[in-house]
This record gives C-alpha cells, sequence and structure tokens, in this order.
C-alpha cells in the first residue's frame, strides 16, 4: 500500500514543528536527545522528517508505510488510532509507546 | 456505596436483572461446549510429554487403523507463515510462532506442546487413537526459568529469534529488551535519605476460567468456514483462524457462544483453526474441548518473573527516584507481558528519576496469554511491598505516603505523556476514610497491608445496531462478548438514552457477519468502547426518531426536541401531543420505514484506572499458613453502569489476587514437566479462603467519554498480592518477596527469622 | 477412555466369584471418586468395572458398645459423618471422613475406597491406623484379616492380591477415658490433599492424666501412611503434659520419610509432623477426658 | 466397540430409560446423550462442581460417577430446578444479588446450594460457605453467591433478608463469620 498522502513519500516544506519524545533505546540515534522537533501535518510526515534528521530511525517505528504492529503513539495526551495518518498540530507532543493489550 | 451522586440518570446506576440471567440459571444458556450437529465428529490433541525437544518424526498409521478414527492432523498440514509481527485483528502477532504453537513444528517447545490432532466418532475413541500415534522425540534440555534463558551459553529455544540490541547474529532466548526513563537515577537517590531494594520472584499463574477451551469447526465444500467457540473476542478468532489456514477472512464465521470465563486467557485460538481443519479434512463437523490439564498444561497462563526494585525517599516520605530491572517468562514463544509490567510499575507515583529496564524471554513452558491486567500485579508485587518498607522507615502511615507522592492529573506517566483526570487519590482517600481502615486489629499474629495498583485500560474498535421494532421496543445488537454482565450494561446505556425501560431493550451478541468489526472483550474495554458505540447508535435513533416526528408533525426536523424519552415540538402550543418511542413506532412503516441506529467507534481518550485495597490477615506462624480476615477494594471506575457487577469485576479481582498472592503456581519438575495439571493441586481459592470482599465505587468521570466510563474490568487483580505481602509482614515480621506465599515459604521465612533473633538474643547475653 | 464392561453384583459371593475369575482384569468400583480419573488418564486400565456398592456387608455402618464397629468399606463418607454412634465413639475417624473432598466427593467416596487407593495422604487411613484398625479383604483363596498400617504397600500398590476384595473394617470397641482425633494441613481450607496428617488414639488412666494406651499415625510423610510407634509408646505410663508431647512429636517427626513436592518441602513436611502431632495429641486428650 | 447397555433411571422426576456405553460419565450421559447441557464439565476431576446434579438428595459431582450407577436413582439436574416457567427461589436470588458473571459455575452451584437447603433450611454463613467449597467460582470471589443463598434460606423460611444487595458487609458480620470459619476450619 503506498500512502502519497500520507507524505511518506514525498516530504514537502512546513512550518508546523511538533515535539517528539524519543523511546530510551532509540536515543543512540538521536545523539541522546530525547526529545526533538519534526514538522509534518501527520504521523506519516513527522516520521519521515524524523529519518531525515536521523537516519535509521524510521524503521523502528513503521514498516511497510504503516505504524509497526508493536508501536503505539500518543499524541497530546490521546492514543492514536489512525496509525501515519493520525494528524499532528502546531506544538504537538507525540510520544512512541510499546503497544498494550489486556485481560 | 457511591462516591458521586447518580447525576439524573433514571436506568445507570441502578440494578436490573441481567437480560441471560434466566438462561444462566436455568441451564439454558449454550455454551461452546453444548452445541452439538449432526454427523459431528469429535477432535482430540497429542501433547508433547517432553518440555524441550526435537520432534523426529511422527507416526500415524496405527492411530488411523484404529476403527472410528477419521483424519490425523500435524503442523505438515498448515501452511508455513512469514516469521515477523504482523497486524492480525487489533493485535500484534508473529504468526508463524502463533502456527507453530497450534501445532508444533519440528520442535517441542513445553510440556502439553500440541503435535497432532485427530478426529474420531466418538472423544473416547480419539482418545485411544492419540495412545496408537508414535513420536520420536529427541530430548533437548529445558530451559525453565529468565535466568536460565538469559545467561550466556543458555540452550536457544528458536534458532531464528533475534534481538535488536545483540544484533542479526547471535542467537538468543531475551526476545525484546524495552527501557523507560526520565531524570536522573544516580543524581535522585543522591538526594534520598532511604533507600529500599529488593529482588521479587513471582510464579507464572493461571486465569483459571472455569470452562476449558472449545470449538466446533464446520467446513462447507464452498470453501466457507463456521466457528462456534466461547471467545473473547469473535473477530480475533476470525482472523487469526484465517492466518493460521490460510483462508481468506470473509470466508469464516465465528458464532460467539456464551464463555465461562476468560481473563484474557480467551483472546487467542488454540483449537479453532484445527476444528476447521480437522472438518476440511472429513467432510464433518468437529467438536474439540480441552480438558483441564490441556488447559493448565497449554494454554497461556500469565508469565512468571524475576523483578529487582530500588526505591528512594526523602525523610519526609517523599520518593526521589526509582530503577527497576524486570525480566519475564514469555513461555516457548516472545511476547510476555513485561512492557506493561515496566509502565504499571511505577506508575501511581510521581517520581522525578525513573529508570525501567525491561527483558521478554523464551523459556520452556506455554505460551503466555493475556491475564487480567497483564504484567501488572507482578510489577506492583515489588514496588508496592517496597514502597510499604519505605513507608516504615519514613515513620509515615503507608496510606499517606501514596497520598503524598500519587499519581494525579498532569503527572507524567512512566512512557512520557502526562495523565488526564484520574482517581488515584480518591481511592487511597476512600480507604483511608472508611470504616475497615479506621478499624483496630487485635490479636496475635495478624495484620494489615495496603497497596495501589494501575492499569492502563484500551479503548479499541466496536460496533453496535439498534433496531426499534413497531411495538416500541428495541434491540439492541453487538460483537462484544459477555463475560461478566456486560449485556445488562449495554442495555441499560440503550434504555437511558433512549428513554425506555430496561426491560424492553433485547441485547444479542452477534456473530462475525451480522455486526461491524468489534474487538475483544478485554483490556477493560467492553463498557467503555462498546457502551461508547451503543450510546452513539441511540443517539443515531433519535436523529431519526425526530426525522419521523417531523413529518407527522409537517415541520423540520430541528424543530422536534427528545426528552425524557419523549418526542415534542420544540415550540409548546397547538395540538401535538408529546409521542413516546412506544407511540411513534407503529408509524415508521408510513414515515420511511424501519429505524434501524447504528455506530462505529475506534475509541481514544481511554480512562486508566487505579484501585487501592485494604487486607487484613492472619498468619499461623506454627505452619506458614494465612487467612484473609478481612479485605476492602476502592477503585475509580468513571461511572458505574450497573454496580452490582462493578462490584463483581471488584471482588472477582481481588479474589484472583489473593489467589496469586497465597497458593497459585505453575510447578514443574526438574524435567520441565507441569505437576499440577488439575485444580485439585492448582489452587485457587474456594469459598471457605475467602471473606466476604468489600467494595468501594469512586466515580472519577473519564474526560472526553459522553457517559464518563472508566474501564473496571482488570485493575482490581494488580494491587492484592502486594497488600497481602504488606499485611503478612504486619503480622510476622517478615518480608515476603515471593510469589505465591505458600505456607512453606512462609513458615522457612518465619523460622529463619525466629533463629536469627535466637542468635540475636543469644548474642545479647 | 477405553472400552469397559460394567458388573454389578449383589452379593459377597457373587462379587468374589466375578474379582476371582477377571483377576487383574478387574477393578472395585467403590465411589469411584479415584478410579474415575485414573481410567480417564490412562493409569489404570481394567476390562472389567465391578461396582461393589449394591453389596450388604460393604455398605453398612454396624456398632455396639460391646463389639466395636464393622464399617462397610463401601459406606459413603457423608453417611459415617452422619452417624450418630460413628461422631460420639469415633470422632477422629469420623473427622477424617468428613474431611475427603467436598460434600459431593463424600456422597460418593468411601473409606474403603481411599485405603484401596492406596495414596500416602488418603486422609482416613491415618485414622484407622490410629484406632487400629483391621481390614477384612476376602478372595478365592478365602478370607484374612490385615491390619490397616500393613496394607499399603507403596503409592498405589496395596497388599490386595487379583481378585480380592475389601469388604469391611473392624474397629476395637471404645474404652472408656479414650478418644481419637485426626488433623491435617492443607494450603488452602478445602478441597486439598493432605500436605500432613495426624490421626491419634489415646487411652487415659481412669484416675489421673496418664496414658494408658496410644497410637499415633501419619499421612503424607511417606510412600505409605505410617504407624509411629515409637511416638505412642513414648506415651505410656506418662501424664499427658507439655514435655511428653513434644517428645512425642519429635518422635513422630523422627518416624517420618517425607519428600519434596508440589504439596510442600520434606523440611516444611518434617515441621508440620511435629505440629499436628502436639495438637492432634492435645485434641484426643481433651475428647477422652470429656 | 463398547457395549452399550439399558439403564432405567429417574430424571428430573421422569422415570428414563437410555442407552450408553459403560465407560460414560453420568455427566457425559446428562449432556450427550440426554442433551441436558445445564450441567457443565469443568475438570473431570472432581475439583470445580461445575457438573453437580443430586443423586437421592445427595450433591454429587456428575463427573464422578458412571452413567450405568445412575440405575434405580433418582437424579436432579439444573433443568430440573424451576417449577414450570416459574423459578426456584435460589434461581431468583441469584440473579437479584447478581451472583454470577460468566455462569459457568452456576448451575453446580445452584444445585450444591438446593441440596444444603433441603437439608438444613436455616444454615449459618460458615454452613453454607463449607456447602459450597466443593465448587469454584472464579468471576465473583462469591460474596455475592453467599449472599443469595443466605437470602434464599431467609425468604424459602419466610424470614426477611438478612443481607441486602450491595454496599458493605457490616464489620462484626464479617469478622464474626471469619471466626467461626477459623475455628471450624482449624488446620482443615
Amino acid at each position: 500500500m503506498k500512502l502519497e498522502g500520507a507524505g511518506l513519500t514525498r516530504v514537502r516544506p512546513f512550518v508546523l514543528m511538533a515535539t517528539v519524545v524519543i523511546p530510551a533505546l532509540l536515543r543512540k540515534l538521536t545523539n541522546g536527545q530525547d526529545r526533538v522537533t519534526a514538522s509534518g501535518r501527520n504521523l506519516g510526515q513527522v516520521v519521515a522528517d524524523l529519518e531525515r534528521q536521523f537516519p535509521g530511525l524510521r524503521e523502528h517505528l513503521v514498516e511497510d508505510d504503516e505504524l509497526k504492529p508493536s508501536v503505539a503513539v500518543s499524541i497530546d495526551g490521546e492514543m492514536g488510532m489512525a496509525g501515519v495518518l493520525e494528524p499532528v498540530r502546531e506544538n504537538s507532543e507525540i510520544f512512541f509507546i510499546p503497544a498494550i493489550g489486556g485481560g | 456505596m457511591a462516591a458521586s451522586t447518580t447525576n439524573g440518570f433514571k436506568v445507570i446506576g441502578t440494578r436490573p436483572i441481567r437480560h441471560d440471567g434466566v438462561d444462566k440459571v436455568t441451564g439454558r444458556a449454550k455454551y461452546g461446549a453444548d452445541y452439538a450437529f449432526p454427523g459431528m465428529l469429535h477432535g482430540k490433541v497429542l501433547r508433547s510429554p517432553h518440555a524441550h525437544a526435537n520432534i523426529k518424526s511422527i507416526k500415524i498409521d496405527k492411530a488411523l487403523a484404529l476403527p472410528g478414527v477419521k483424519a490425523i492432523v500435524t503442523a505438515d498440514d498448515l501452511p508455513k507463515l512469514p516469521d515477523k509481527m504482523e497486524a492480525a485483528g487489533e493485535q500484534a502477532i508473529n504468526l508463524n510462532h502463533l502456527s507453530m504453537n497450534i501445532l508444533a513444528r519440528g520442535k517441542a517447545l513445553y510440556d502439553g506442546h500440541a503435535i497432532a490432532a485427530v478426529a474420531a466418532t466418538s472423544s473416547h475413541i480419539a482418545d485411544e487413537a492419540l495412545r496408537l500415534i508414535e513420536v520420536e522425540y529427541e530430548p533437548l534440555a529445558p530451559v525453565m526459568t529468565v535466568e536460565d534463558g538469559m545467561k550466556p551459553g543458555a540452550t536457544i529455544l528458536l534458532p531464528t529469534l533475534r534481538n535488536k540490541e545483540d544484533g542479526p547474529d547471535k542467537e538468543t532466548n531475551v526476545a525484546a529488551h524495552l527501557q523507560f526513563k526520565r531524570g536522573d537515577v544516580a543524581e535522585g537517590f543522591k538526594q534520598a535519605d532511604y533507600v529500599v531494594e529488593r529482588e521479587f520472584k513471582t510464579a507464572m499463574v493461571h486465569q483459571g476460567y472455569i470452562e476449558p477451551h472449545n470449538a466446533i469447526g464446520i467446513y462447507n465444500a464452498d470453501g466457507h468456514a463456521t466457528i462456534y467457540c466461547s471467545t473473547q473476542g469473535s473477530f480475533v478468532v476470525r482472523s487469526l483462524s484465517a492466518a493460521v489456514l490460510g483462508i481468506s477472512e470473509g470466508k469464516i464465521k465465528v458464532v460467539p457462544a456464551e464463555i465461562g470465563g476468560g481473563f484474557g486467557g480467551k483472546t487467542t485460538v488454540y483449537l479453532e483453526p484445527l476444528a476447521v481443519l480437522l472438518s476440511q479434512k472429513t467432510g464433518h463437523p468437529v467438536k474439540m474441548t480441552m480438558t483441564r490439564a490441556e488447559v493448565l498444561r497449554a494454554t497461556g497462563p500469565t508469565s512468571g518473573s524475576t523483578i529487582r526494585c530500588k526505591m528512594g525517599a526523602t525523610k519526609d516520605g517523599k520518593l526521589v527516584a526509582a530503577q527497576c530491572w524486570l525480566a519475564y517468562e514469555a513461555g516457548g514463544f516472545p511476547g510476555s507481558p513485561v512492557g506493561a509490567g515496566a509502565m504499571t510499575i511505577l506508575a501511581p507515583y510521581n517520581i522525578p528519576n525513573i529508570l525501567v529496564d525491561a527483558y521478554d524471554v523464551v523459556v520452556n513452558r506455554p505460551k503466555t496469554a493475556a491475564y487480567r491486567a497483564p504484567g501488572a500485579s507482578n510489577a506492583a508485587m515489588a514496588s508496592e511491598t517496597v514502597l510499604d518498607e519505605l513507608a516504615e522507615k519514613c515513620g509515615i502511615d503507608p496510606l499517606d505516603i501514596r497520598l503524598i507522592n500519587g499519581s494525579h492529573e498532569g503527572t507524567p506517566q512512566t512512557v512520557g505523556p502526562p495523565f488526564k483526570r484520574i482517581g488515584l487519590i480518591e481511592t487511597i482517600e476512600a480507604i483511608k476514610n472508611g470504616e475497615h481502615y479506621k478499624s483496630r486489629l487485635t490479636g496475635p499474629n495478624r495484620g494489615r497491608g495496603v497497596a495501589s495498583g494501575f492499569w492502563f485500560n484500551v479503548g479499541l474498535q466496536s460496533s453496535a445496531t439498534i433496531n426499534i421494532h413497531t411495538d416500541g421496543t428495541v434491540s439492541l445488537v453487538i460483537g462484544s462478548v459477555d463475560i461478566g454482565g456486560t449485556r445488562a450494561a449495554q442495555a441499560m446505556i440503550a434504555a437511558e438514552v433512549l428513554g425506555v425501560d430496561v426491560n424492553d431493550v433485547r441485547p444479542t451478541i452477534a456473530d462475525t457477519d451480522s455486526i461491524g468489526h468489534t474487538d475483544v472483550t478485554g483490556g477493560s474495554r467492553t463498557c467503555f468502547a462498546t457502551g461508547w458505540a451503543v450510546y452513539e447508535a441511540a443517539q443515531d435513533c433519535i436523529r431519526q426518531l425526530k426525522e419521523r416526528a417531523a413529518k407527522l408533525w409537517e415541520k423540520k426536523p430541528d424543530e422536534v426536541v427528545f426528552e425524557n424519552g419523549m418526542l415534542s415540538p420544540a415550540q409548546p402550543g397547538g395540538d401535538l401531543k408529546p409521542m413516546s418511542i412506544k407511540q411513534i413506532a407503529p408509524r415508521l412503516a408510513r414515515t420511511g420505514g424501519p429505524i434501524v441506529g447504528r455506530a462505529t467507534i475506534n475509541a481514544r481518550a481511554v480512562g486508566p484506572a487505579f484501585a487501592t485495597i485494604c487486607v487484613d490477615v492472619e498468619v499461623d506462624p506454627d505452619t506458614g499458613k494465612t487467612q484473609i480476615l478481612r479485605a476492602t477494594i476502592a477503585q475509580d471506575v468513571g461511572k458505574a453502569i450497573h454496580p452490582a457487577y462493578v462490584e463483581g469485576q471488584m471482588q472477582g479481582g481481588t479474589a484472583q489476587g489473593i489467589g496469586w498472592a497465597l497458593n497459585e503456581e505453575y510447578f514443574y519438575d526438574d524435567r520441565g514437566i507441569l505437576r499440577n495439571t488439575g485444580l485439585l493441586d492448582y489452587r485457587m481459592p474456594t469459598c471457605l479462603d475467602l471473606p466476604p470482599i468489600e467494595t468501594l465505587i469512586v466515580e472519577v468521570p473519564t474526560p472526553g467519554h459522553p457517559l464518563g466510563i472508566r474501564g473496571v474490568g482488570e485493575v482490581s487483580i494488580v494491587p492484592p498480592p502486594a497488600a497481602v505481602a504488606n499485611a503478612i509482614y504486619h503480622a510476622v515480621g517478615v518480608r515476603m518477596t515471593e510469589l505465591p506465599m505458600s505456607p512453606s515459604r512462609l513458615l522457612k521465612a518465619i523460622l529463619k527469622k525466629r533463629a536469627a533473633g535466637e542468635t540475636q538474643a543469644a548474642a545479647a547475653d | 477412555m477405553h472400552a469397559i464392561t460394567y458388573e454389578t453384583p449383589k452379593s459377597l459371593d457373587e462379587a468374589v466369584k466375578l474379582m476371582a475369575a477377571h483377576g487383574e482384569k478387574a477393578r472395585a468400583l467403590s465411589g469411584g471418586t479415584d478410579l474415575l480419573i485414573q481410567l480417564r488418564a490412562g493409569t489404570r486400565r481394567p476390562e472389567y468395572v465391578v461396582n461393589i456398592k449394591n453389596i450388604p456387608e460393604l455398605t453398612r455402618i454396624s456398632f455396639s458398645l460391646q463389639h466395636g464397629l464393622k464399617l462397610g468399606a463401601a459406606v459413603p463418607c457423608i453417611e459415617i459423618h452422619e452417624n450418630g454412634d460413628m461422631r460420639k465413639y469415633y470422632p477422629g475417624l469420623t473427622e477424617a471422613a468428613h474431611l475427603i473432598g467436598s460434600l459431593q466427593i463424600q456422597s460418593r467416596a468411601s473409606v474403603g475406597g481411599n485405603l484401596c487407593n492406596g495414596s500416602p495422604a488418603a486422609d482416613a487411613t491415618p485414622a484407622l491406623i490410629a484406632l487400629g484398625a483391621q481390614a477384612r479383604v476376602v478372595g478365592p483363596k478365602g478370607e484374612r484379616m490385615v491390619p490397616v498400617e500393613s496394607f499399603c504397600l507403596a503409592p498405589g500398590r496395596t497388599v490386595l492380591q487379583p481378585g480380592e476384595l475389601l469388604v469391611e473394617f473392624h474397629i476395637p470397641a471404645p474404652e472408656r477415658r479414650a478418644s481419637d482425633a485426626y488433623l491435617r494441613f492443607i494450603p488452602r481450607n478445602e478441597m486439598d490433599i493432605a500436605v500432613v496428617g495426624v490421626g491419634a488414639a489415646l487411652t487415659l488412666d481412669m484416675s489421673d492424666d496418664r496414658v494408658v494406651a496410644a497410637r499415633i499415625a501419619l499421612g503424607a510423610v511417606g510412600p505409605t501412611p505410617i504407624l509411629a510407634a515409637e511416638a505412642a509408646k513414648s506415651l505410656i505410663g506418662k501424664p499427658l503434659d507439655a514435655a511428653a508431647i513434644d517428645n512425642a512429636a519429635r518422635l513422630a517427626i523422627a518416624a517420618s520419610s517425607p519428600i519434596d513436592d508440589m504439596r510442600g518441602t520434606a523440611e516444611f513436611r518434617r515441621h508440620v509432623v511435629g505440629v499436628l502431632t502436639r495438637r492432634t495429641l492435645a485434641k484426643a486428650a481433651e475428647r477422652a477426658r470429656e | 466397540m463398547a457395549n452399550k447397555v439399558i439403564v432405567e433411571t429417574t430424571i428430573n422426576g421422569d422415570p428414563v430409560e437410555l442407552l450408553c456405553e459403560p465407560r460414560q460419565s453420568l455427566l457425559e450421559v446428562l449432556r450427550d446423550v440426554l442433551e441436558l447441557t445445564g450441567s457443565k464439565e469443568g475438570c473431570l476431576t472432581g475439583d470445580c462442581g461445575a457438573c453437580t446434579v443430586v443423586i437421592d438428595g445427595r450433591p454429587v459431582c456428575s463427573c464422578l460417577m458412571l452413567g450405568v450407577e445412575a440405575a434405580g436413582k433418582n437424579v436432579s439436574t439444573i433443568e430440573g430446578l424451576a417449577t414450570g416457567a416459574a423459578l426456584h427461589v435460589l434461581q431468583r436470588k441469584f440473579l437479584e444479588h447478581a451472583s454470577l458473571q460468566c455462569g459457568i459455575c452456576t448451575p453446580g452451584f445452584l444445585m450444591s446450594a438446593k441440596a444444603l437447603l433441603d437439608r438444613n433450611p436455616n444454615p449459618t454463613e460458615a454452613e453454607i460457605r463449607y456447602a459450597l467449597a466443593g465448587n469454584l467460582c472464579r468471576c465473583t470471589g462469591y460474596d455475592k453467591i453467599v449472599r443469595a443463598v443466605t437470602d434464599a434460606a431467609a425468604t424459602m423460611a419466610g424470614r426477611s433478608s438478612r443481607t441486602a444487595h450491595g454496599g458493605a458487609v457490616p464489620a462484626e458480620t464479617a469478622s464474626g463469620m471469619v471466626s467461626e470459619m477459623l475455628a471450624k476450619g482449624e488446620d482443615k
């Protein structure tokens, strides 16, 4: 599945800047930074921008143009349900967290 | 005993008789094993007698020759699936591992691992056929603990397993390492006046639902299949069975039977694909049911674990740093709930500096499955007893130290995002102000313990349909199986919104062809998410009802209002009389046809749950046996729809937590063979082992949910083991760090303490 | 389960003939609460299952103060508990029978079945041994009396030869100032198998508190139920004070040979043998003094 | 092949003649031969009580009895507990007190409770708990089950119920019950 509209393959310039909190074990890819900024109108675009800044990060988050099944995302305190299409606002705070099931 | 008001609800907050009640007290309700079909065969599974072995050969000729045996299948009859994580339904799952768990391929990874399945004309013949299947095994050394699995040079279970840190060349039993970090723990501990560090071990335990797994597969010559089974999620059975069998999902219909308990254990598949496969081979419906021994040996219990927990506090009880290390047994395939353990272990508290490391380790035990707040009880056993010890060192009441540090709105979670409005503090206060905690506990060898617990809860997808009948009653169709009275709660939500009597709502749980996708009854999501869909579906009915009334009254829909179950013109006056649903229902045909309200959601805004429990125990110091004298649990439920069933969830989780605390455990011998394969020696609490469990319902509504509902199903199991451990300490002065705190273990600790005391006394002389 | 043939003899004679005819292929069915589980698990695979619950000698309780007790091997445990003489004169045996499983189990399970199953943890067996019960066994070669302490040979194995049937227990009439008790330790409050069981019977001197006769038996702490003869002997002629009881408890521990298993460690069991011996002796003494 | 035998028995008051294999348990005969699936299979070892039926007035695990042993006996199952369309008081009280969640153990509990109340119409809470100890429930923690049986006994005896639904048990009731249990259950 190609997600042209999601901007995974085309990166256009954005002014919107979101804060992304990097999972502890991936901070080696961001020079130890735990919070970085990235641009994008949705999660897919933000990940593409992260990959541009920190090569190698994308493969930990996205696979086959979709958020990895084992990864969940929280944007501004709400669990994202739309995967790479999850909208991102200016100054959004994005957390990548392990997916949780329940009993 | 609700802490807040009912907010003017008419139905919500009342205690009507459940709609499926009569069926369930008369024996009429049909659970999976109660179905039978003409020509039906019976299937049985041959299981590995070894914990770890290569399968050299499987010979089935003798078994096939037994009169009455119709088919035998092995892993060769299943397609090979990709060895990577994929989304199947709502789950992230490695389908190759799932398939290999259903029938071992080349290697048996635990005692009880399925090797082959037989279909025969009776279950007795199928059983006899199992004895005739000849399997040649090459036994391998079993790896039974996380320590054994993690040590250098450990025997490897899965030759293709790799983890990110060790890279693509290194064979390993460690499937994953997770880390959560905030601040600087080294600096944090420097600020601490008191530091407590302990290592804990918790035993593998089973959900213990009373109904064994069951499935009936009916494969049609046209390529369509129907599965009847008792499951927590009919859609997950459909997607996983389709994947394992290599059939398109749409060709399988799953009919959810009534379900006799699950607690997370019935959120995956074991027998379902086999029943379809055997049906495909024989052309007959095939029924499969597990024995209790099969349930214990080969379905998913929850992980045993090793946890190290270090916490530091200043003299005034303020937590300044915490470091935790968790390793959980995944079973024969990756996927323990260690991630959840890591994210819950410190969640109730605001601690500036934290470092949590978590490891998922494969061992020669059954592949674990979800169990009520998976991973959280193990974790809370560690953190909540360490906190009790810190409270003692600080000289602060154990509830007060929780109030001082308790998470509230805005506190960052372990994973980072801040909590929205939550009710932990309210649960602690409910216990503190309750009669139980205020009462004096007297008598020798008696002690009181408290603990708190956290669980995320989940949202996910649900669908609901409401049909308005011509007599004004309604049928409510949902896809969430009813495992503990949720039908009644869903019907109450529909009745509340529509302003009809709850008995005029008839709830039905539909098969996968008859309702939109609905995720599992699990994760405490059913009242929250499906209830939300029901609320929206009822709103959809109201929109349509307003249109019909407008048509009858020759007005615009926005000139009609719906209040208290009555449709009336927005502008009073004239001779238009308000109409109830009962009154308008017969006129639907002439105003455009039937009304079907519908809604689907993928719920966000999940409200996390917290609970605090107070337990009194009496210990027999001569035998190490603990009796629970009294237990009171306070839980934030957001909004109690049917308080009786909310109390039931709180009591049930507490009871399971007490069982986990005192006696339940998987007992493997040196060869990795499970010794306690029955309910005689897998000791779940009986009615004589528990006091009446008292409940304090706390209602802090979940922001964003139209009714303020918070999931209630899981969190009650989180704090009991720690609370019992704390109570035991206050009774006899020993800190227990191993679950279960069985008489053997507790007596040993008591005698050790006594001996140490005598030595000290002798030294003092 | 494999296929079986079911027989229901109406008399002891008929039963003995059936058992003799089928020898090792036959297994007597009393309450069935152990046998059915073993048949399903395939650990016993008899071709013939002989229901012995329609035979008068096996299903009656006859008691007199002169002749003592004859307890049919197939009497369900619940009937023992409901019998006033049993509760009054053999309270230890009665409470042992009332501890076997749930009420559902007690409605079926029998003391004879409990013994013939050969489990070292059988609750009724230490109580029987303490009372000096003899088992009446009838077989193709006639009949014999076997002291209950000699009945079990190993876990799951007894002295019963192919074709033999346990008919009833003969238990001496109770003396004055005598009584018995049985206590067991289990992790839960119901439904468990004994981790340790201790039965004791005591006769006290008519004028003072000295022990005239004593028997102590242990369950679940060896391959078979154990008669702790030394422990009992140590009490004879002594007043039943704390020192005597402690000494007997120590000797009872010495008589035990427990193993580690899922129900408890050997170390734990040895300790609990001492605890329960003390408690059981105290309880039996209290009853004897009444 | 096994030889089937004819068994004449009485089930829920009606004489029944049935054909079964000697190896079939009474539970199998009820469920598979007579299609009375209200008695449930939970363990097949007599440990869970889900298959409890009442035979000649006594509770029995139907999984631990051969079907052929039912010859000449009077067997009552959950299907016979209600009278026509009228529920038994126990059934009604189980519903009123929300005593079931998943409901799989419910038929067994009802039959054990029926056997208890038939013999002891005024049981104490400890007696109720003892009589129900052979029935496992994993959902409820037993509290609401015990309340329902207590209330049913009171209702049948024409007394008002001692416990209302919901709310906490008064402390003295709770601790009193526990002391009674401890006294009775010492070392059991």
